[in-house]
């Protein structure tokens, strides 16, 4: 069984029928969820085993007249992340996102279910497409997805945000679209691998990439251009929050990925890196100070967003470089992934708890949660050990992507990218502990809460984060998962 | 022959390029759009020039119809905003429209310049397209790339149509879900407007089938086949003949995710029969691609109708 | 044979250029709305068929023949109901935009 | 004979281009539209003439569908300048003015 | 198994901690029996290994994260000092930390993470490389945190807000000097005693000083200090477990492995760092003792006292003489014994009878006996008089001084001596010799068994603690007191003495 | 022909530009989808133009797929954005987003 093709057909296959099944859309779950995350799962163990990238040719016909699907470590990795996160995300939201009524079917509970699998089914396609005209669609459909899902609770003040998201993913998406155009006219083909092979450095395949890289920039909200996420993110409901924060704005991400260092490693200059290196420090410095400046908790995860996807730039002047200067390979790009992966379980975890909270209190403004923590445990504690992550500290996942990111430019000698790291660290225990703080105050201020939670739904922001936690006790399994078809721009660097 | 080609072309770019500055630079929206649409009309033109016709007929239908209509009915609906002033309404003063332009020129002129130092002589994949066209038994070579080398962009494609339609409704208010799309249109009974809505939709109907019937050979497909039955569906819908179908219904839903479920379960089964997705049995191309086709055309027709009459705004019937 | 055909077509097409510039002459010169619609509508229908009619001798068969005159028809359809609606919308609005945007 | 075809569609263009001066000046929302109405003709025929020079004749069908369509963005624009946006001007009660 | 040995030291602290995250409020004789048995275990484990590794044994365990970064467990003689101290200690802890709290609220809470606290502690005595130090050191951080600000109300929040600041802004130096030695010279375990030659001195001098700077933030090195004495806040199980289990100790005791086992004492002479540090820690010793002078809190003042006294650990190490670091490595333990046994009898004075400032101590030795012994014997010992522990410290260190030829050092010490008994004697004049202010307690108190005495559980710990701090003065010529054991780790792992 | 081509690849590119100004000065929402619009069809010239290079007088048809399917992915995101300014108007009164929006108070839930 081709599980790339089923990673991909699955979720809109879940898509297609919660239409027509309405106010039964979320019963669909049950069947989609589990099936998707076994999916997932053996397209790991099929790539693991294998033991190099799993390619598939659509309908036969390979590249590059055809499409092919690849999948290697870092894409099997990055899909069983996002059904790990999906499955949680939907559990979560089967309390939220249910008929009220038994005859009647509400709208956002009809909708949630095929946005939530078509944005799964985007996902994947995105994280398995190899090639780069159907990398545009799979983004599309990605922005699609993703923007019904900001406004899905018809709150006013969520139309202009995804209004504002919508517009600034169809620029990204757009400029994008010019360098596929160029690369074709370049290269007569729009295949990874095949485009690897062809892309030399000249005027073309500049442009081409400078387009792309600016499109896919605005996608994932790096500063400057992240005007667009916190209003979106946190307007959002919470399940879909997570989702968006956790899982959609690595998509872009990881074509950049795949951009410089599959397709064009050649034409990479290291001032290019350099450059998105330093757009990444601000958004760390500057991001991590607006989340410690804001009033609401969802505004203040969603700023953090901005600020840890800063982190994710740094890999790119610092891969590479010469091997005796680190005695592991490719510590910065492992070391990049890494911190994707964490951050997608910790911050999804985090708009979860948010949610939760916001649901049982009825507002999150920070300075009126005095004494949640008494009120609801486990989904604080589950806010703090995905701080932990975020917060770059032993023992969880987002530590060791620090240490591989900051030991690595020590060791290359760019000691000046450690200290935004390590600062954005200290910012962001500013804003978690901001967070908690009020959370553990004690009983003077007693919190009335709304509604109870149910432990059930508590638990599973509890999973997440404690998920990001152990992928920094036990990274070595996604370390060696990550070696699978590896880019040698990724060992050799950029440029 | 070449000189006047050339001709043509140096008078149809800078209409293309007035138009286009027209619709961005006019004072009233309005004006704008009704650039745009000329600007539409102009490119279909360019496409023709091009010689790509299955382009043309998308951009005909899609780009001179369909969205221009959609702009128009915004443009009625939206609420009578003063006179735009640059500066009142938060649109930029002139040193940041100028460092606007200059950065647009640049890039421009960069994309300008990329496109001078395309490499010659140009790669593409004509020649392997052509090699490779007899086996599927099409004769038409831009749906042999939509629906069966490149099947896969368009089935992720008609699922970002669908999923566009989703959005449209997510904006549906809380009462009015599974309404029905559109305000009820009225209008004289004997009037111009019916009359035109009762010629044309057949007419369309036979234009639009000759489209889709083509498609396999010549120009032509579904996309372009789906567009112009949307139009005309639409044209009838606001001459009062027939009304939007409520959001609820389940064969409604049924025809939407038609077309892409059987392009999707044609695809799965390909991994039987053909021993890959999205393959095809080799003595049976054209008649799976034509029944693909059947049914993308009526999704499309009835997705894109429905997303040009926007979120519900009427209780369901 | 083929050189009269030509000659037909040449005749007829120029003809129906002159139409379509008469049209414009009148969009741009016309004092009022209604007087320019009239000019317009006219001469541009004229003009297309005419041309329509240079083309007929060049069309394949009797179907694509079939098409071209369709393509009149339906552009006649258009300009007639057009020119009523919007003539109707400019008696009634005195020259006022919709949309509420002002003119200009 | 295909040059003269070629010619004679530029010439349409150019004529008709006078078209996008009217779109620009109005003064009213009328001649705007009927302006694009010009040129939507004007189109038409330059797709035939060029069909019939380039010997394609699928570009015909662009010229079926530019016609069929012709009237579409007009009726979107009377519809919206109707008071209730979903009128007919022909009714007197939608007069908006 | 024997390999796995470390690990099951960890994992007695640790999986006590996350059973009773998941215990209900209500469920308080399983929480403290887990927790017993958990402290219990860990000593016994400890006992043993005390006897293996003193027959020269090596416990190793590593557990690879990722290349280059490895968790390495090691138990050598030094860490076996330290996690005898903190088992022994975390054991006394919990007994009166159970009857401290009572039924207070939110005790799965308290009790999960000091648990997780000595987990922390534990990782930190044990670890054999560098990162993994770091790891736990975080994580003790970490886990401190909700205890410090356990009672919720705003001075404990402030003082959390404080400690997070000041012990992250370390952790964020201490890691950027952790990851520029290793990416100059690769991972850095401790077996090998120092490593660095051949690396840039400069580099090493300001890695020195970011090392130390960090790590000095939890050992309260003047200027790094100001958290500690405002984390008094906490309950005091929780200052008990800052001043003389975990926290601080763990800044020390980094600090100690930084001069051994990173840089070397030779290659810290070398670099001309030892006297810089030496003056540092002399500068804190003294600094504290005149603060503490000026304190009317009695826990403030015990704070400040811990500023001063913990600050003769690293000048222990910083002397580099083999008496004085004997001395400083003595005192890790001594000043535990001694500082808890303050904090127990502090908190049984706030609990029972509320007293909280130096003056209402007056006549309180009346009132609790046993309690005021126990504090009269460690406070003696703080001011170092024979023969409780402090002075056996004390005297290594004057010893140490002079082998180094630091003469000045004995005038710190004697300084210090002289402060210590300056803030610590008027405190044992007024609870023996003045009458109490108040009249009479209540009478169902002087009704009860113990008389004005807390219950047993707030008891016992001080009085065990504080003839611990006797006997280890009376007997440190033994081969397994705290004296004998840091002498054979000077004497066997430096080769020193 | 190839004359022909590179002007209309310039021609796109052009495009691009104007419809990025539009997309960045203009501050009405419906302009600044109508730009969008323009930039995503300048996107589709050049890619014609890239056909056209490709394959003089037949045209490469691969390109020509995928501006189909551009166009068509166009239309939807247009529609959307359409939508999405209706009910943002309808809902606030604003045509325009104002350059610094208040933040999005995610307070009362008011249900599904």
């Amino acid at each position: 069984m081709p599980w790339v093709v089923m990673a991909v057909a699955l979720p809109f296959a879940g898509m297609l029928l919660a239409l027509p099944l309405g106010r039964h859309a979320h019963r669909l779950a049950w069947a989609v969820l589990p099936s998707g995350l076994a999916v997932s799962v053996l397209l790991v163990v099929q790539v693991w085993r294998g033991g190099e990238t799993v390619a598939y040719a659509i309908g036969g016909f390979a590249p590059p007249l055809g499409i092919a699907l690849r999948a290697d470590g870092l894409s099997a990795l990055l899909v069983l992340t996002t059904a790990l996160v999906v499955c949680a995300t939907g559990l979560f939201a089967l309390a939220e996102f249910r008929p009220p009524s038994a005859e009647r079917e509400a709208r956002a509970s009809v909708l949630f279910w095929p946005l939530l699998f078509a944005l799964w089914g985007a996902l994947n396609a995105a994280f398995l497409g190899g090639d780069l005209f159907n990398l545009y669609v799979a983004l599309e459909l990605l922005t699609l997805a993703a923007v019904p899902l900001v406004s899905l609770e018809g709150k006013p003040e969520t139309f202009a945000a995804a209004l504002r998201y919508l517009l600034f993913a169809l620029l990204g998406s757009v400029l994008y679209l010019v360098g596929v155009a160029l690369l074709y006219g370049a290269y007569g083909t729009l295949d990874i691998a095949l485009l690897a092979g062809a892309a030399r450095s000249e005027p073309a395949a500049w442009a081409a990439g400078a387009l792309m890289t600016a499109g896919l920039l605005a996608k994932t909200a790096l500063f400057p251009l992240h005007l667009w996420l916190p209003p979106a993110h946190a307007g959002a409901p919470a399940a879909a929050s997570a989702v968006l924060s956790g899982l959609v704005v690595k998509a872009s991400f990881y074509l950049l990925v795949r951009l410089w260092f599959d397709a064009l490693p050649a034409v990479a200059h290291p001032e290019a890196a350099t450059l998105l290196a330093a757009l990444g420090t601000a958004a760390i410095l500057f991001g991590s100070v607006l989340a410690l400046r804001q009033e609401r908790l969802k505004l203040a995860v969603a700023y953090s967003t901005m600020a840890q996807l800063g982190y994710l730039f740094l890999m790119f002047p610092l891969t590479g470089g010469p091997t005796e200067a680190q005695p592991w390979s490719a510590g910065a790009w492992n070391g990049g992934i890494l911190h994707a992966i964490s951050h997608a379980f910790a911050k999804s975890a985090m708009f979860l708890a948010a949610g939760l909270i916001l649901e049982a209190v009825g507002h999150d403004r920070i300075a009126g949660l005095g004494g949640i923590g008494r009120a609801l445990p486990m989904t604080v504690f589950a806010f703090g050990l995905a701080g932990l992550s975020l917060m770059g500290l032993p023992p969880s996942g987002g530590f060791i992507a620090k240490w591989l990111l900051v030991t690595t430019a020590l060791a290359s000698g760019q000691w000046w990218w450690a200290v935004p790291m390590l600062a954005g660290g200290l910012l962001a225990a500013g804003y978690v502990f901001r967070v908690l703080n009020p959370a553990l105050a004690g009983a003077d201020e007693p919190v009335a809460l709304r509604r109870p939670v149910p432990r059930r739904r508590q638990a599973i922001p509890l999973v997440l984060a404690l998920l990001s936690v152990l992928l920094g006790l036990l990274p070595l399994g996604p370390y060696r998962l990550l070696w699978v078809g590896r880019p040698t721009a990724a060992e050799e660097g950029l440029g | 022959m070449n000189g006047a080609w050339l001709l043509l072309d140096l008078v149809l770019v800078p209409m293309i390029l007035a138009a286009a500055l027209c619709a961005v630079g006019a004072r009233a929206q309005f004006t704008g759009i009704v650039f745009y649409i000329v600007y539409g009309l102009l490119l279909a033109l360019a496409w023709v020039r091009l010689g790509a016709e299955n382009v043309a007929l998308a951009e005909a239908a899609i780009g001179a119809g369909l969205t221009g209509v959609l702009l128009l009915g915004a443009l009625a609906r939206l609420p009578a905003a003063a006179p735009a002033e640059p500066g009142a309404d938060g649109s930029p003063g002139t040193a940041l429209r100028l460092a606007a332009a200059i950065l647009c020129a640049a890039l421009a002129l960069g994309l300008g310049a990329a496109v001078l130092a395309l490499p010659e002589p140009a790669p593409g994949l004509a020649d392997v397209a052509a090699a490779h066209l007899p086996a599927t038994g099409l004769g038409n070579p831009v749906t042999a790339v939509l629906l069966v080398w490149r099947g896969y962009d368009t089935l992720l494609e008609v699922v970002v149509l669908l999923l566009a339609l989703l959005g449209v409704w997510s904006l549906t208010p809380d009462p009015l879900w599974g309404g029905v799309p559109g305000p009820r249109h009225r209008t004289r009974p004997e009037g111009v407007l019916v009359f035109l809505g009762r010629v044309l939709p057949p007419a369309g109907l036979l234009v639009g089938a000759h489209v889709f019937w083509a498609g396999a050979d010549r120009p032509g497909g579904a996309f372009q086949a789906g567009t112009i039955l949307a139009a005309v569906w639409l044209l009838a819908i606001m001459a009062g003949l027939t009304d939007a179908p409520a959001v609820r219904g389940l064969a409604l839903r049924l025809v939407l995710v038609g077309g892409p479920a059987v392009f999707l379960g044609v695809g799965l089964a390909g991994l039987a029969t053909a021993g890959a997705f999205l393959g095809y049995p080799p003595d049976f191309v054209k008649p799976l691609v034509v029944l693909v086709e059947a049914a993308l055309t009526l999704s499309i027709a009835v997705t894109l109708g429905l997303l040009v009459a926007g979120a519900p705004e009427r209780p369901p019937r | 044979m083929r050189l009269a055909l030509d000659l037909f077509t040449v005749l007829a097409v120029s003809a129906g250029a002159f139409f379509f510039l008469a049209g414009t002459v009148g969009l741009l010169r016309f004092p009022d709305v209604l007087t320019r619609l009239h000019a317009l509508t006219k001469a541009d229908n004229l003009g297309l068929g005419l041309i329509v009619l240079g083309l007929l001798p060049r069309a394949e068969g009797p179907l694509a023949a079939l098409k071209l005159l369709a393509v009149w028809l339906f552009a006649l359809l258009a300009a007639a109901t057009v020119a009523q609606l919007v003539a109707r919308v400019a008696l009634r609005r005195n020259g006022r935009s919709p949309g509420g945007s002002a003119a200009g | 004979m295909a040059e003269f075809l070629v010619a004679a569609a530029a010439f349409l263009l150019i004529t008709v281009a006078a078209g996008l001066v009217r779109i620009l000046q109005g003064p009213t929302a009328a001649d705007r539209m009927m302006a694009a109405q010009l040129l939507g003709t004007g189109g038409i025929a330059v797709v035939l003439l060029l069909a019939a020079a380039a010997e394609r004749p699928a570009a015909v069908d662009v010229a079926l569908v530019l016609a069929l369509l012709a009237a579409f963005a007009a009726v979107a624009f009377v519809k919206g300048a109707t008071s209730s946006g979903s009128g007919d001007p022909e009714l007197p009660e939608d007069d908006r003015g | 198994m024997t390999a796995l040995l470390p690990l099951l030291i960890l994992l007695t602290s640790l999986v006590p901690a996350v059973v009773i995250f998941f215990l209900p409020e209500r469920a308080w004789r399983m929480r403290s029996a887990i927790n017993l048995a958990g402290a219990g275990a860990k000593l016994g484990l400890v006992m043993y290994m005390l006897d293996r590794v003193a027959a020269g044994a090596l416990y190793e365990f590593g557990f690879p994260l990722v290349a280059g970064l490895d968790l390495l467990l090691r138990v050598d003689a030094l860490a076996l000092l330290f996690v005898t101290l903190s088992a022994f200690l975390w054991l006394l802890t919990t007994i009166f930390a159970i009857a401290y709290l009572g039924h207070g609220p939110n005790q799965s809470r308290f009790f999960g993470f000091f648990s997780l606290c000595v987990f922390a502690t534990t990782g930190i005595a044990l670890s054999g490389s560098l990162i993994t130090f770091f790891v736990f050191y975080e994580l003790l951080t970490l886990s401190t945190w909700p205890l410090v600000v356990h009672r919720g109300d705003a001075p404990s929040l402030a003082a959390g807000r404080l400690y997070l600041a000041y012990t992250l802004g370390g952790s964020a130096a201490l890691l950027l000097g952790i990851l520029w030695l290793e990416g100059l010279v690769g991972p850095i375990e401790f077996t090998v005693h120092g490593s660095l030659a051949g690396v840039d001195p400069g580099t090493l001098r300001v890695c020195f000083l970011l090392l130390v700077g960090g790590l000095g933030v939890k050992a309260a090195l003047v200027p790094l200090h100001a958290w500690l004495p405002t984390a008094m806040v906490a309950p005091a199980p929780v200052s008990a477990l800052l001043h003389a289990v975990a926290v601080v100790k763990a800044g020390a005791f980094g600090i100690l492995r930084v001069v051994f086992d990173v840089y070397g004492i030779g290659l810290v002479q070398g670099l001309g760092l030892g006297l810089p540090l030496a003056v540092a820690a002399s500068a804190t010793i003294l600094y504290g003792s005149l603060r503490a002078l000026a304190q009317s809190d009695i826990k403030r003042r015990l704070a400040f006292s811990t500023v001063s006294q913990v600050s003769y650990i690293a000048l222990g190490a910083a002397l580099a003489g083999p008496a004085a670091v004997v001395g400083g490595l003595v005192h890790l333990v001594h000043q535990g014994l001694m500082k808890i046994t303050l904090f127990f009898c502090a908190g049984a004075l706030a609990e029972t009878l509320h007293i909280h400032r130096v003056e209402e101590l007056d006549g309180a030795g009346r009132r609790m006996p046993l309690t005021m012994l126990a504090f009269s014997v460690a406070a003696l010992g703080m001011i170092g008089v024979p023969p409780v522990a402090g002075f056996i410290s004390k005297w290594y260190l004057g010893t140490g001084a002079l082998q180094a030829g630091q003469v000045w050092v004995i005038f710190v010490l004697a300084g210090s001596s002289l402060l210590n008994a300056a803030y610590f004697l008027p405190l044992l004049y007024r609870a023996w010799f003045l009458p109490a202010a108040g009249g009479a307690a209540g009478p169902d108190r002087a009704a009860a068994p113990l008389g004005e005495e807390a219950e047993w559980g707030l008891v016992l710990p001080p009085l065990v603690t504080a003839a611990a701090a006797l006997g280890a003065g009376l007997f440190a010529a033994v081969a397994f007191s705290p004296l004998g054991w840091a002498r054979l780790i000077v004497a066997r792992d430096y080769g020193l003495w | 022909m190839t004359d022909a081509a590179t002007l209309y690849g310039l021609c796109g590119a052009a495009l691009v530009g104007i419809g990025l100004y539009g997309l960045i000065v203009q501050a009405p929402l419906l302009r600044k989808i109508l730009a969008f619009n323009l930039i995503g069809s300048g996107v589709f010239l050049l890619l014609g133009a890239i056909a056209e290079r490709a394959a003089p007088g037949r045209g490469d048809p691969v390109p020509h797929a995928l501006i189909i399917t551009g166009i068509v992915v166009a239309l939807s995101a247009t529609a959307l954005a359409v939508a999405l300014l209706l009910r943002l108007a309808g809902a606030t009164g604003r045509s325009t987003l104002s350059p610094e929006p208040p933040p999005p108070a995610p307070g009362e839930r008011n249900g599904g």
